[in-house]
């Protein structure tokens, strides 16, 4: 067995309808202190977990989106967005937030940390993986 | 006699949406709640299916459940009004039953 | 006029019984009446004391008791439905040979008849759920 | 208020993935007691609820199916079932159980209790109730 | 390396299904459980849709959740084989990984 | 082969800890290893011990909690996920002021980091869901 694993978290589920989005955040926060190989997949209702502009003050919950920007503190670095995904709900990468982390080897420069894939891509990520978590 | 109906699914994940228009009736009331808001977005997969009710059937979306996923009232489909809890009490209120499609 | 509520799902799972919440608040503001609530399917889950959210989170289940002292609105938890889950009354405890309960204060423990009166007793019937 | 109310169960869900059917069946037998003018519906994957021949030996649940055939001493006499729904799944009427009541206004004659009705048809049973309780 | 893909939710219900077959390649094995088993059967809206990958990907069905169901192993579309629990534990074993379309 | 497993919806309202359990008698029947189950999302209410389902039907809880201790099953409950929904064990009802816990034998309480190191030291991952 390899001493660090490919870990995909799959996000298939829109934000705060149901909690599968808000507790997928708490296994890769938690996640990230093993020091795995750490990809995040955003396909299908799982996309819109990233919009801009999420304000939940009306419903009475608590905002969980900004988190994603802080992924990059915790080596969270590469999120993947399928483009299709996006398409099939009249969405743009301009409509996701901006997430961004400093890379190490490259003396810190700033760099996206959302990268969008088509579906042939996110299909060639999925298997390349050792362990695949679904939400 | 006209019916308020409540989708609180998304149209992309189930066929909540497509059932309830289905079977709604001229007259009647559609309320898109939680995170059945996302039906009232333009230019998506299914925004001409929507569209195509609109005119006999009113849509609405609950705005603090829209809010809550960014998605500003400018970005829904011509013709879908937003209205909050009060409005959602109003509309159960002025229809002569609820039928939610869960 | 009068509205009866069901919620059929858990809280924080899904949003039912967030929303359920501000309709009931909203009616009661409007000055109708909402007076049960039936919890059925995992809507019995929102009735349990020992729920313990983050702190900047709200409390579901003291938001719902705190708005049932208030308004006087008769919070029923189906008993089936709660007997499946794990949610049991003092009452319920005792006769179940159960060393514990785990329902929370303003909600009562009854029968599935209580939601059918509910809906004959009401003008309107609102349902949240999955 | 009118003594008798129109009370339609709707069920849109497949039997044992979840327990929405049985806990549908569930009320609709302690409403029986009520003496309102109850209706059923069967529409999208809640025609799966009536299918014939099922056996849950395997996955250790109990089959509630046979249930349904009780209806009938409870006076729970119409179950709507969509023909689109089933025409949809690849089914037809003889895939259902046989659901029969004895009609107490034509000396007891055994009846059916499923009416497979068009979509337009099952709309109009929808609009013309007082309660509407969704599963 | 090849991938078994687990369905368990209605494929008229839900779009797990339909994503699933959207994402699994040649060589991969998709094994419907739960309501998932619904998405076997021949004659369906979505059977076509089906049919169409059961040549590049193995299709499974777990008969128990089939049975519970009243589907006989005839109803299901050629070339999909029923499994009990421990051919499901097979299936798991003998790919690399196991991606659960919830 | 080692097998790590992860349910994620509760008792009797979703097959999937039915389903769970079945693949984890199977692997062991057929000589692979399943050392731990993790409960997360509404799994962790499979662990509650005051579910009291009707006579006719299977006990999901005492059938974990009995594989388990014939297979030394390590059955994790995600603390978090726990909190919220109200599942709490002697330790956790203490720390949080709680008069009850309702955990039952065979389950023990701990973090997302047990998941994590599941997926690290197993050679398959299941997960059951919804």
């Amino acid at each position: 067995m390899p001493d660090v694993k490919k870990f995909l978290y799959v996000n298939r589920k829109a934000p705060y309808g149901t909690i599968y989005a808000l507790e997928s955040l708490e296994v890769v926060l938690i996640g990230a202190a093993f020091e795995q190989d750490v990809s995040l997949a955003f396909l299908d209702d799982g996309v819109f977990q990233l919009t801009k502009g999420q304000n939940t003050e009306g419903i009475g919950v608590k905002n969980f989106s900004p988190t994603f920007r802080a992924l990059g503190d915790y080596e969270v670095t590469k999120l993947f967005v399928e483009r299709e995904s996006l398409e099939e709900r009249g969405l743009t990468e301009a409509d996701l937030q901006e997430i961004t982390y400093e890379d190490e080897d490259d003396d810190w420069a700033e760099k996206p940390s959302i990268r969008v894939v088509s579906r042939a891509e996110m299909a060639e990520i999925m298997a390349d993986q050792d362990v695949v978590l679904s939400f | 006699m006209s019916t308020l109906h409540t989708v609180n699914k998304s149209p992309f994940a189930t066929n909540s949406l497509t059932s309830c228009l289905n079977h709604c009736r001229e007259g009647d009331a559609v309320l898109m709640i939680e995170d059945g808001v996302y039906g009232g977005l333009s230019g998506t997969a299914v925004a001409e299916q929507v569209a195509a009710k609109a005119g006999s059937v009113s849509i609405y979306v609950l705005r603090p459940d829209a809010d809550a996923r960014g998605l500003a009232q400018e970005r829904m489909l011509e013709g879908i009004e937003g209205v909050d809890y009060a409005g959602f009490v109003d509309l159960a209120a002025a229809h002569d039953r609820t039928q939610a499609w869960l | 006029m009068k509205f009866g509520v069901v919620i059929s799902e858990g809280p924080y799972t899904h949003e039912a019984a967030d929303t359920a919440y501000h309709f009931v608040k909203a009616a009661i503001a409007k000055g109708h009446e909402v007076p049960r609530v039936f919890f059925y399917h995992d809507g019995v889950n929102v009735s349990t004391r020992l729920s313990v959210p983050p702190q900047d989170e709200r409390h579901i289940q003291n938001n719902w008791t705190a708005l049932a002292k208030e308004h006087d609105i008769d919070l029923v938890v189906c008993i089936a439905a709660a007997q499946r889950r794990g949610l049991l009354d003092q009452n319920e405890a005792e006769r179940q040979g159960k060393d514990a309960n785990n329902i929370a204060e303003g909600f009562r423990i009854s029968g599935l008849g209580q939601l059918i009166e509910m809906g004959i007793q009401t003008d309107r019937l609102v349902m949240f759920g999955d």
